[in-house]
C-alpha cells in the first residue's frame, strides 16, 4: 500500500509526433486525469534507444520513480539492465519478450486485430482490387500486420492484390507522402498504413474521393468521413490504469500482457462514410474479435511459399505471431532480407 | 521489372511536386553561393520555414500568408547566419552548421501544440478544359500554384543572374570580394542581402512541405531536404536551370523508387531506398570531375570571409 | 596646360594603427596636367590616391575639385564627378567577360549590347583594341590594363588616377600606354600618375610631388632632374648599387630540358617547352610581363609540379619527378613571388615559417618530431643576418611589413647551403634600401658558387644581377643571352612586343 | 559605431577567454529562453550545469559523462584535424554506423567462441569499417574533385540503411524471436566492453579516447604531420610549397577520422549501447562536429568540450524529466553555445574598437 506513487515513461520520439509517442502521451494524460494528484507523473521525450535510455531509466529510478514504462522496442535490453540493479522499481517495457528479472513486466497490443478489420474493409471497399500498406521495417510486428491484412481482405475478395512499400522509417512525412501517392498512382484505392503520420492520410485525401484509408495510432478524425473510415487508435491508459493503480496496492506482479480489442487497448476507431453492410460487417468483425469468438489468423492459411502453417479451423498461437517472419499466400514479392 | 503498369504522365507530375521544396531551397542557395557565401544550414531554414507558413497559414487560414511567413522566417533565421558570418567573420561552415542544429530545435519548440492540425488546403489551379487534355493535362495543368511559381523562379533568377545589373554585383561579389570593394560595391551589404534571400527560398520550400506536400505539422518534417538542396547547387554547377533538372531527377528518383516499389519490382527494397543517394553521388562525381566549364563556374570566393581593412 | 588648378588637395592626414600613411599632404594638379605621385614602398601613395577616389575617408584635411569642396563617401561619388582610377592591384573579374567587368566600373552602364559597341569604339579610338565578350581571365596582363583603362576612358574622366600601372606591361606596350596617356592629356584630362620607374615618369610628367613615410617631402620638375635625384629624394639617403664579385662558372647544376606543363592555376598559362641551363657561379635572369607563365616555371622548379624525370636535372641527375622535399634534399632551394599563402603561411609564426622550408636542409626535425628549439635558433639567424625588423620570432609572418617579411624569406632560403636558387620576385614590393640588401645576398650566394634563376619584371634589377638572360612570353622561354650587351629596344622585342597594339595605333597614327 | 580591426597577433588572453564568455552568454540568453518557456531558469541552469557534477545522484552521473563524452571525443578528434586542413568530413555518422556493423559482423561471426582475441580483432575491423566508409569521399575528392561535404553526408543516409538491413537481416538475432536487432554483447563476454572500474563509467573508448587525445595533441604540436595539417589547412599553397601531397592529406585525414568515428561505434556497440538495432546510432556523428568546434580543433579542448556537451545532454535530460522542460528547448540551447563561441571568437583575432562618427 503507498500513499505516493511517481510514474515515469521513456518515449522514443516526441510527444508531438503525431503517431506512436503521442498516443502513449495521450494514454498517459488519461491516466493522470484519472489519478489527479495522488500519482505523480513524469516523461522524458526523444530519448534515443541504446545506452542513453539506460542512463535515463537510471536517473528516473534514483530519482524516486516507482515504476516506469519504457515505450519502445529498443529499450528492452536497457529496461532489464536497469531493472537488475532497481529491485524495488518495477519496470514495464513495451513491445518486446525479455523479462529477465521479477520486477519486469512486458505489454504489447494486438495491433492485428485491428489490421483484420481494415483488410475486411479493404476487400470489400476496394473497385480496383489493388489495396496497398505502407510499411516501415522489416519486422515480426510489421509482418504480421501485412498478413492480418490480407488475409482477411482475402477472405471476402479473392480477387485482392497487395502492394506493400517499404519506407524504412517510422516518421517521415514527405516519404509516408510519396509512398502513398506511389501507391496511388499504381491504382491503389485502399492504404493501410504501419508509419506514424497522417501524411499517407493527407495524400489520400487529395485523390477527390477514389480512395480510403485509415488512422493509424491516433483516430486521425480530421480526415473523417473520409478519406479515413476507421481507424486503429492505441489506447495505453487502461494498461497504464491498472498497472499503477497495482504499484499502489502493492499488488504488482511481472506479467506478460497482450491486450487488444477486447481490453481497449486496440481501440476501432468511429466508421464513416463506409455503406452500410460495409460497417456492419466490419462492426460484427470488432465484436467477434472482442467476445473472442473470432480470431483474424484462423486456418486454413498458409505460407506464401505454398506450405501448411495453420490447419482448417485452428488459430494462429502467440509464438508464432510475435516471431512472424515470412507472407502468407497470396502476397507477392519478398520481405527485404 | 515492371515498368510497363507505371504510367509517365502520372510520375511526371508526381515528381514535379516532389521537387518543389528542394527546387525552392536550392534556388536560395545558389544565389548565396553566387555572392561568394557558403550556408550548410539550409535545413534548419528549411523546417524553421515549415513550421512559422504552417503556424501563420492555420491562424490566418490563408495558405498564400502561410507562404510569406515561411519565407520571411526563414529569412530572419538567415539573419543569424549573416551577421555571425558577415560581421563576426566566424567559419561558415561551422555556422551553418548550428544553424541547422538551432532551426531544428526551434522549430520543435514553436511547433508544439500545432500536432495533428490540418492546414488550409492549397488547392490546384483551375485551369478549365486544359487539364483534361490527355498526357499534358495532367502533367502540366494540374498543380498547385507553388509549382508553377517555383519554375517562375528559377526563370526569374536566371533573368536576374544574366540579365541584370543586381546580378552582374552579385556575381562580382562572388567571383572576387577585393575588388567588387575597391570599385565601392557593399560586398557585406550584398551579401547579406543574398543570405537573405536565399533563407526566403528555404523557408518557402519548408512551408511547402508541410503545408501541401505532407501537409501538416511533424518534428523534423523536412527530413533531408536541405541537404539534397545543397548538393543540387553543386549538381547545377551553379546554373538556375539546371537546378530545375537536378530537382526533378532527384524527385523523380524518389519518387520512381516507391512506384517501382507499389508495383512490385524485382529490386531488393533496400537498394531502391539507397538510390536516391547513390544517384546523387554519382551525379556529382560526374558533374565535379570534368576540369571544364562547370568547375569554373564556381564563385571563386565561396566560402571566403570579406573584412575590408579600411 | 591651361594652369587651371583641378584638384587642390590641402592638409590630408590618415592613420592605420601603427602608421600614420599620409600626414598633412598638401599639392595641386593643373587641368590636363600628368602628375607624378614619387615614393618608396610604404610611402602612402595608394592610400592618397584612395581617399581621392572616395574609398578611404581622410581623418584631416580638405580637398575641392575645380574650386568646389570635394570629399568623396564612395567610389561612385567619386566616379560622377569625373574621377577614375586604374588599380595598383586590378579590379577585374576573371570570369566575368570585358563588357561585364567595365560595366561594373561605371554609375549607370548603357545595355550591355550598346556598351559593347562603345568599348569597341573608345578602345580602337585610343588604340587599345579589346573585344568586349572575352573572358577577362583569359586576357593577358596588358590587355586586362586596357580593360581598366577603357573602363575610365568610358567615363570621360577630368582626373585619371594611374596606380602603378607599367609594372605589368612590356617596354612597346608602355610607350603604347603613354601615347594614349599624352593623348587625354591633351584633351585635358588630368593625370595622377603612381610608378617607381624613374625614367617614365621623367618622360612622361609635368610635375612630381615625392613622398616619404606619409609626407610630402619635396616636389620636383622631372623633366629636369636626373633620375638618380628623384630617387635619392624619395630614399633619403645615396644609393650604392649591389656591388658584384667576379665568380668562375662552374659545371651546370641545373638543367632543363623541353620543359612543359599545363597551368594549375585557373586562367593560368602553360608551359611549352623550356629549356636551359644554368651554372654554378651563374645568375640567369628571367624578364616577363606577369602571367606569362612565371608562377607555372616557379612550381615546375620547387617540385610543386612534377614531370617526366629527365625534363629537369639537378646536378646531372634526372630530378623532374621530385617533389618539393626531394629536390631540397638535391640541393634546391626556391622563393615564390607571393608572399602572404604560398611562400609563406600568413597566421603562423616565423619560427614555424622557418620550420616550412628549412626543416630538411637545415634537419630541423628527427624521425618526424620536430626540434623547436634548433627552429628557433635558425629563426633568430636569419632575422639577424638579414636584418629583419620583428619584435620576435614568435609573431605571425603576416605582422611584418612586407620588406620585411620578404628579408626573411629570402634569408630563410639562401641560409641552407643550397646548390640551386629560383626566386620569383625578389624584390616586389620592397623599398630600395632592402632590395638592395636582398640583390647583395643572392650575388654572394652565387660568388660561393650556387646557380641561380631569378625571374622577376623588373628589368633593371635584371641587368643588374644576372650573368644570362631570356625572357618568359606566353609560356615560351626565349633562348637565354649574355646580359652584356643587350639594349632595352633587343629587350623589348625578345618581350614580345606589344601584343598587337602597334598595329593599332600605327594605322591611327 | 564599432568596427573589427585584425591584431597582428592572435591574443592570448581571449583563446582561453572565449569559451568562458561563450558558455556566460548562452547561459544569460538560455536562461532567458528558458523563462519565456514558464521554468525559473536559475534552476534549470543549476539542473543542467550543476546537478550532474555535483547534485544528488552525482556519484551516478559524472560516469555518465564520460559514457557520453567518449565517443563524441574520439570522433571529435580525428573530425577536428581534417577540419584543420581543411577537409570537411561530415559524414562521421556514417562511418560510425559502419565501424559498428563491420566490427560487430566480425564478433557475431564468431559466437559463441570465447577467446581474448576477439575484441581486439572486432575493434580493429570497426576501425577498418569507418575507415572504408571515409575513404569513399576520399577518394572521390581526390580522383574526381567531388565535394566531401555532399558525399559524406549522402553516405550516412546509405549507411542507415545499411544498419536497418543488419537489424532486420544479416546480424538479426537468431534467439531473437524474429525481432529486430543483434544479439546483446553484454552476454557474450569475449566480445563485450563493459565498465573497467564499476560505476566510473569508463570503458574502452573511454580510454581510447583520452589516449587519442593526447597522442594527437603530440602529433599537432611536435609532429610534422601536424604541421602540415595545420599548414594545408592555414595555407594550402604554402602546404604544396612545404612540400605536402594533399591527395595524401586528403586520404590521411579523412581515413584516420573515419577509423576513429568507426572504433567509436565499436566500443559505443560493444559497450554502452550493446546491440545493433535499427536505431542504435544517436547522432554522435553530428554532435561531434559540434564539440569539434567547441573544443576549437584542440584536441585538450575537446576533452573539455565533450565533457561540457555530455554535461548539457545529461542536466539537460535532468531538466526534462525533472522539470518538464522539452527536449527540443536543450537542441535550441546547444545551438546557440555554439553560435555564440564561434561569435565571440572573433575577439582572439581581432580587436573591437569604437569610431565616434564615419568611418
Ligand atoms: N527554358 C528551359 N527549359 C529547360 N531547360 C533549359 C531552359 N533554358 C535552358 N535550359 C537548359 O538548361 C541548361 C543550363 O541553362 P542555364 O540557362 O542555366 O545556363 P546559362 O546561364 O544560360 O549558361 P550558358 O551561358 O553557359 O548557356 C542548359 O543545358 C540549357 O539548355
Ligand atoms: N588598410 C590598411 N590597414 C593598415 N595599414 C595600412 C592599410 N593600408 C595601408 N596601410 C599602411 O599604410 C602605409 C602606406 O601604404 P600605401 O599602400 O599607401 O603605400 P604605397 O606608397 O602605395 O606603397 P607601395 O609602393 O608598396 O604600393 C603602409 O605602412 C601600409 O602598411
Ligand atoms: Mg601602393
Ligand atoms: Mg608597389
Amino acid at each position: 500500500q503507498m500513499d505516493s506513487v511517481k510514474a515515469c515513461f521513456v518515449y522514443v520520439g516526441t510527444i508531438g509526433d503525431g503517431g506512436w509517442t503521442q498516443a502513449h502521451h495521450a494514454s498517459v494524460t488519461k491516466a493522470q486525469e484519472h489519478f489527479g494528484d495522488k500519482v505523480q507523473f513524469q516523461w522524458q521525450e526523444s530519448v534515443p534507444e541504446g545506452a542513453d535510455s539506460e542512463r535515463v531509466l537510471t536517473q528516473m529510478a534514483l530519482g524516486g520513480c516507482n515504476i516506469i514504462f519504457t515505450t519502445s522496442f529498443g529499450y528492452m535490453d536497457p529496461t532489464n539492465a536497469v531493472a537488475a540493479k532497481f529491485p524495488n522499481v518495477k519496470f514495464e517495457h513495451a513491445t518486446g519478450f525479455k523479462r529477465e528479472h521479477p520486477n519486469v513486466g512486458i505489454y504489447n497490443a494486438r495491433f492485428y486485430e485491428g489490421r483484420a478489420i481494415e483488410g475486411l474493409i479493404a476487400g470489400r471497399m476496394t473497385k480496383s482490387n489493388k489495396i496497398g500498406y505502407i510499411a516501415s521495417f522489416p519486422i515480426p510486428e510489421v509482418i504480421m500486420g501485412i498478413n492480418s491484412y490480407f488475409h482477411n481482405a482475402k477472405k471476402v475478395n479473392p480477387d485482392v492484390e497487395l502492394s506493400v512499400v517499404w519506407a524504412f522509417t517510422w516518421l517521415d512525412p514527405a516519404k509516408e507522402a510519396d509512398a502513398a501517392k506511389a501507391l496511388l498512382d499504381q491504382g491503389v484505392d485502399v492504404i493501410a498504413a504501419h508509419t506514424d503520420s497522417t501524411a499517407p492520410l493527407a495524400e489520400i485525401a487529395k485523390s477527390g474521393g477514389n480512395a480510403i484509408g485509415f488512422g493509424q495510432a491516433s483516430d486521425m478524425e480530421d480526415y473523417k468521413p473520409t478519406p479515413r473510415v476507421t481507424s486503429i487508435i492505441d489506447d495505453w491508459s487502461p494498461y497504464y490504469i491498472r498497472q499503477i493503480q497495482a504499484v499502489m496496492d502493492g499488488t504488482w506482479v511481472s506479467e506478460d500482457t497482450w491486450d487488444g480489442i477486447k481490453d481497449g487497448t486496440v481501440g476501432i476507431g468511429e466508421f464513416t462514410g463506409l455503406p452500410d453492410e460495409v460497417k456492419a460487417e466490419a462492426e460484427g468483425m470488432r465484436d467477434a474479435i472482442a467476445a473472442g469468438t473470432y480470431h483474424p489468423f484462423t486456418g486454413p492459411i498458409n505460407k506464401q511459399d505454398g506450405s501448411a502453417w495453420l490447419a482448417e479451423g485452428q488459430t494462429a498461437p502467440d509464438g508464432d505471431l510475435l516471431g512472424m517472419g515470412f507472407y502468407v499466400e497470396g502476397i507477392t514479392g519478398d520481405i527485404p532480407k | 521489372m515492371d515498368f510497363g503498369s507505371i504510367n509517365p504522365a502520372v510520375l511526371i507530375a508526381s515528381l514535379m511536386v516532389a521537387a518543389v521544396p528542394i527546387m525552392l531551397a536550392a534556388l536560395g542557395e545558389l544565389i548565396v553561393e553566387k555572392s561568394g557565401v557558403l550556408n550548410l544550414g539550409v535545413e534548419g531554414m528549411m523546417i524553421i520555414g515549415a513550421i512559422a507558413g504552417f503556424i501563420v497559414a492555420v491562424n490566418t487560414g490563408s495558405p498564400v500568408v502561410g507562404f510569406i511567413g515561411g519565407a520571411m522566417a526563414g529569412a530572419a533565421l538567415s539573419l543569424i547566419f549573416a551577421c555571425l558570418t558577415q560581421f563576426l567573420l566566424t567559419n561558415q561552415v561551422a555556422t551553418g552548421l548550428a544553424l541547422t542544429l538551432f532551426g531544428l530545435g526551434l522549430s520543435s519548440l514553436a511547433g508544439q501544440g500545432y500536432n495533428g492540425i490540418k492546414p488550409p488546403p492549397t488547392g490546384a489551379v483551375p485551369f478549365g478544359p486544359l487539364a483534361d487534355i490527355p498526357f499534358f493535362g495532367r502533367v502540366l495543368f494540374g498543380h498547385d500554384w507553388m509549382v508553377y511559381f517555383s519554375i517562375l523562379m528559377v526563370a526569374v533568377t536566371w533573368w536576374v543572374l544574366k540579365s541584370t545589373r543586381l546580378g552582374l554585383i552579385i556575381r562580382a561579389v562572388g567571383e572576387n570580394h577585393e575588388a567588387a570593394h575597391s570599385l565601392g560595391y557593399k560586398v557585406t551589404r550584398v551579401r547579406i542581402g543574398c543570405i537573405m534571400f536565399g533563407g526566403a527560398m528555404a523557408g518557402m520550400g519548408g512551408a511547402y512541405v508541410s503545408l501541401v506536400r505532407v501537409p501538416q505539422w511533424i518534428d523534423g518534417i523536412t527530413s533531408g531536404a536541405g541537404w539534397i538542396a545543397l548538393a543540387i547547387v553543386v549538381f547545377a554547377s551553379w546554373r538556375p536551370w539546371r537546378v530545375m533538372i537536378g530537382a526533378y531527377l532527384f524527385g523523380g528518383i524518389t519518387v520512381l523508387q516507391l512506384n517501382l516499389q507499389a508495383a512490385g519490382s524485382a529490386i531488393p527494397v533496400e537498394y531502391l531506398s539507397m538510390a536516391p543517394y547513390l544517384i546523387t553521388i554519382l551525379v556529382l562525381v560526374i558533374m565535379s570531375s570534368g576540369r571544364g566549364k562547370a568547375s569554373l563556374n564556381a564563385p571563386a570566393s565561396l566560402g571566403q570571409n570579406f573584412h575590408a581593412s579600411h | 596646360m591651361t594652369g587651371e588648378i583641378l584638384l587642390d588637395i590641402n592638409g590630408i592626414s590618415k592613420s592605420y594603427p601603427g602608421v600614420k600613411a599620409n600626414e598633412d599632404v598638401s599639392f595641386k594638379i593643373g587641368v590636363g596636367e600628368v602628375h607624378a605621385l614619387l615614393g618608396e614602398n610604404g610611402a602612402g601613395k595608394s592610400t592618397l590616391v584612395k581617399m581621392i577616389y572616395g574609398l578611404v575617408k581622410p581623418d584631416e584635411g580638405r580637398m575641392t575639385l575645380r574650386g568646389k569642396a570635394f570629399a568623396p563617401t564612395a567610389p561612385s561619388m567619386a566616379r560622377e564627378l569625373g574621377v577614375a582610377m586604374v588599380f595598383q592591384h586590378f579590379s577585374l573579374f576573371e570570369a566575368l567577360n570585358v563588357a561585364e567587368n567595365v560595366a561594373l566600373g561605371m554609375e549607370n552602364p548603357p545595355p550591355m549590347r550598346e556598351l559593347a559597341a562603345r568599348i569597341r569604339a573608345v578602345s580602337e579610338e585610343y588604340g587599345l583594341p579589346l573585344d568586349p565578350s572575352r573572358m577577362v581571365g583569359d586576357l593577358s596582363a596588358g590587355e586586362r590594363q586596357r580593360v581598366e583603362i577603357v573602363r575610365c576612358l568610358l567615363q570621360d574622366p577630368k582626373l585619371l588616377i594611374m596606380d602603378e600601372p607599367t609594372s605589368v606591361l612590356t617596354p612597346q606596350e608602355v610607350e603604347i600606354l603613354f601615347r594614349t596617356l599624352r593623348q587625354l592629356s591633351a584633351e585635358g584630362t588630368a593625370i595622377l600618375y603612381i610608378s617607381h620607374k624613374l625614367e617614365e615618369i621623367r618622360t612622361l610628367c609635368d610635375a612630381a610631388t615625392i613622398l616619404r613615410r606619409g609626407k610630402v617631402v619635396g616636389t620636383a620638375d622631372p623633366k629636369q632632374s636626373t633620375a638618380r635625384e628623384l630617387a635619392e629624394l624619395m630614399v633619403g639617403a645615396t644609393l650604392t648599387p649591389p656591388e658584384r664579385k667576379a665568380a668562375d662558372k662552374g659545371e651546370v647544376v641545373l638543367g632543363v630540358t623541353d620543359l612543359s606543363v599545363d597551368s594549375p592555376i585557373p586562367f593560368g598559362t602553360s608551359l611549352k617547352k623550356v629549356s636551359f641551363t644554368v651554372a654554378r657561379g651563374e645568375v640567369l635572369g628571367i624578364a616577363g610581363v606577369a602571367g606569362n607563365g612565371q608562377d607555372e616555371l616557379l612550381l615546375a622548379l620547387s617540385g610543386e609540379l612534377r614531370t617526366a624525370p629527365d625534363k629537369v636535372r639537378l646536378n646531372g641527375h634526372a630530378a623532374g619527378d621530385y617533389g618539393p622535399s626531394e629536390r631540397r634534399n638535391a640541393g634546391l632551394v626556391a622563393a615564390p613571388e607571393d608572399r602572404y599563402g604560398h611562400a609563406a603561411a600568413p597566421d603562423m609564426s616565423l619560427v614555424e615559417n622557418a620550420f616550412l622550408s628549412g626543416y630538411l636542409r637545415r634537419k630541423l626535425s628527427n624521425r618526424g618530431f620536430i626540434d623547436w628549439p634548433a627552429t628557433r635558433r635558425f629563426a633568430d639567424e636569419v632575422i639577424a643576418t638579414y636584418d629583419v625588423r620583428t619584435p620576435g620570432n614568435h609573431v605571425a609572418a603576416r605582422a611584418l611589413s612586407g620588406g620585411n617579411l620578404q628579408k626573411f624569406l629570402i634569408g630563410r632560403e639562401l641560409d641552407q647551403t643550397p646548390e640551386v636558387i629560383v626566386i620569383n620576385q625578389p624584390t616586389w614590393g620592397v623599398d630600395a634600401a632592402a632590395a638592395a640588401a636582398i640583390r647583395q645576398a643572392i650575388l654572394n650566394r652565387a660568388a660561393e658558387g650556387a646557380g641561380v634563376v631569378v625571374i622577376s619584371q623588373d628589368l633593371d634589377e635584371l641587368l643588374e644581377v644576372a650573368d644570362m638572360f631570356a625572357v618568359l612570353n606566353e609560356g615560351r622561354l626565349s633562348k637565354p643571352r649574355p646580359v652584356k650587351g643587350l639594349t632595352i629596344d633587343e629587350i623589348g622585342l625578345m618581350m614580345g612586343g606589344a601584343h598587337g597594339m602597334e598595329v593599332a595605333h600605327h594605322a591611327e597614327a | 559605431m564599432l568596427r573589427l580591426e585584425k591584431r597582428p597577433n592572435p591574443s592570448q588572453f581571449w583563446q582561453y577567454g572565449t569559451p568562458v564568455v561563450a558558455v556566460l552568454l548562452t547561459m544569460i540568453v538560455g536562461g532567458i529562453l528558458f523563462a519565456m518557456l514558464g521554468k525559473d531558469p536559475f534552476a534549470v541552469i543549476r539542473t543542467i550545469f550543476w546537478d550532474p557534477i555535483f547534485g544528488e545522484f552525482a556519484f551516478y552521473l559524472r560516469g555518465q559523462l564520460l559514457v557520453k563524452a567518449g565517443p563524441l571525443i574520439l570522433i571529435a578528434i580525428g573530425l577536428a584535424l581534417g577540419f584543420r586542413a581543411g577537409i570537411w568530413n561530415i559524414g562521421a555518422e556514417g562511418q560510425y554506423i559502419m565501424g559498428a556493423v563491420i566490427g560487430a559482423s566480425v564478433g557475431l561471426a564468431v559466437y559463441p567462441t570465447e577467446t581474448r582475441l576477439i575484441y581486439p580483432v572486432m575493434v580493429i575491423a570497426g576501425a577498418l569499417g569507418g575507415w572504408l566508409w571515409a575513404m569513399i569521399p576520399a577518394i572521390l575528392k581526390t580522383r574526381f574533385n567531388t565535394n566531401e561535404i555532399l558525399v559524406s553526408l549522402m553516405l550516412v543516409y546509405v549507411a542507415e540503411t545499411i544498419l536497418a538491413k543488419a537489424a532486420t537481416g544479416f546480424l538479426r538475432n537468431p534467439d531473437g524471436a524474429g525481432f529486430p536487432g543483434s544479439r546483446n554483447f553484454s552476454s557474450y563476454k569475449a566480445a563485450s566492453n563493459p565498465e573497467l572500474i564499476a560505476g566510473s563509467g569508463l570503458h574502452w573508448g573511454g580510454v581510447a579516447a583520452l589516449v587519442t587525445a593526447v597522442l594527437v595533441y603530440i602529433l599537432l604540436q611536435r609532429h610534422i604531420l601536424g604541421f602540415q595539417i595545420k599548414l594545408a589547412g592555414q595555407a594550402p599553397r604554402a602546404a604544396r610549397f612545404h612540400g605536402v601531397n594533399p591527395t595524401r592529406l586528403v586520404v590521411f585525414c579523412m581515413g584516420l577520422s573515419g577509423a576513429l568515428a568507426g572504433l567509436a561505434g565499436l566500443f559505443e556497440v560493444t559497450g554502452p549501447a550493446g546491440q545493433i538495432s535499427i536505431d542504435f546510432n544517436s547522432g554522435y556523428g553530428f554532435t561531434a562536429i559540434i564539440v569539434a568546434f567547441l573544443g576549437r580543433l584542440n584536441p585538450i579542448g575537446i576533452v573539455f568540450a565533450g565533457l561540457l556537451m555530455a554535461l548539457t545532454y545529461v542536466g539537460g535530460e535532468m531538466a526534462a524529466t525533472n522539470m518538464g522542460l522539452p527536449s527540443a528547448a536543450i537542441q535550441v540551447f546547444q545551438g546557440m553555445l555554439l553560435f555564440f563561441l564561434l561569435g565571440v571568437d572573433v575577439l582572439s583575432n581581432y580587436r573591437i574598437r569604437m569610431f565616434t562618427g564615419g568611418k
